[in-house]
């Protein structure tokens, strides 16, 4: 069965780094960082809030998602929350699989998905203070792709 | 009993994290305990109107404005999610 | 300028982690790596030969029609070859850019068109001894589908 | 004169790592020099029979039967390659 761990810390996410795939079955392992950009200097900080509870019940629900439709054999996933200074990490999806193709998919899935579905809220910080960051079409798009049985994504 | 939480922008604009309301039996969706919201709650239906692209989630799953509500379920209102 | 770093070793790749990305510019990093299959348990170890000299440079050519096609910040490849076990990592490629569908696509692009034009060749160790491992009609699918403008992968 | 080198099964089955050749002013192309190290050594004729699909790349660069070769060169011939 495939493994699914989710987490939300307020911690840097650099050590934590897994030791699975290294027992034969994983000839693959896709890992997704997403990191705070400056956007041209504009942005100094992030600050995530989300919804406890909520925000792991939902992670797990698009893991098992994911194990339904590749053959995969274990997803981590962790989100930071709190300020996150520029460069640092916000969110780690890694895949193992036993080939290629379904790890790419099925990490590109997870984070298309979670940045329509999952209840995490980015505030930036600039030099006219702290604003929300306002949800983009593109990122619904992205995970329109995957519901169409005929889409690009989807095959 | 309903309880009603708000969160980011949204939450800021109603100036609650929560409200615990019981509403007329004739609410029987999320659609109509925002309209009850705003009528009851001035803040809240200023809130409402400020967010006109919201999501919400029925004791912690994702639903939709047609979606029932019932005593003792836990209703999240917020702006769409921009984590990742 | 997109940087591009490309290694081979014979030593374990595990200990090689990048500190690129963290200036602010590179909202997405994604890696792969590939680790040796024990297929089951018939596979003990692996072998890699490669073209010393043309290996180096058929990575840093196909880093190079990568970074033409997607907006990149850098690429890092690395391919390991003499004797490796099972569980460990053959190879790793990783990309960062300031978005992650770029940096999915040309990880993918990468992969791919390794598999089919960088001179390494795989020999296995089983109960048999050891044997050259034959080229697999898809992977050449793989690095074809990046071809065509119409396809899928090429857009 | 060319250095012709192998690769993975092809090396084995020559059994040499690489030649130094001086074929004719005739052997213009990949395929021509193939036909005539076919010819004048039997061990790569048998290799060369024994993986018909193969790749070969001039002083380093992937290219095709056709392509010209010249005094010079380096001609690498070996199987579809396996990495990754």
């Amino acid at each position: 069965m495939t493994r699914i761990d989710v987490a939300i810390t307020a911690e840097p996410l650099e050590s934590r780094l897994s030791s699975e795939g290294r027992d034969g079955r994983s000839g693959a392992e896709v890992r997704f960082s997403g990191r705070v950009r400056d956007e041209a200097g504009q942005v100094r900080a992030l600050f995530l809030e989300h919804y406890p509870g909520m925000t792991e019940r939902a992670l797990r629900r698009i893991g098992e998602h994911a194990r339904e439709r590749w053959p995969l054999n274990a997803i981590e996933m962790i989100h930071r929350v709190g300020e996150i200074r520029v460069g640092e990490e916000i969110v780690r999806v890694v895949v193992w699989a036993g080939h290629r193709q379904a790890a790419f998919e099925a990490c590109a899935f997870l984070m298309d998905v979670l940045k329509s579905q999952v209840p995490l809220w980015k505030k930036e910080l600039t030099d006219d203070g702290w604003h929300w960051v306002e949800a983009r079409e593109r990122d619904a798009e992205a995970a329109a792709r995957w519901m169409a049985p005929s889409s690009e994504g989807a095959r | 009993m309903i309880e009603v939480v708000f969160f980011a922008a949204l939450r800021e604009r109603v100036g609650e994290d929560s409200l615990r309301v019981t509403p007329p039996e004739t609410v029987t969706t999320v659609a109509a305990l925002c309209d009850w919201l705003a009528e009851r709650y001035p803040a809240v239906g200023r809130a409402l109107d400020a967010t006109p692209r919201r999501m919400v989630a029925i004791n912690e799953q994702l639903a939709e404005p047609h979606s029932a509500v019932a005593d003792g379920d836990t209703v999240a209102l917020f702006p769409p999610v921009t984590g990742g």
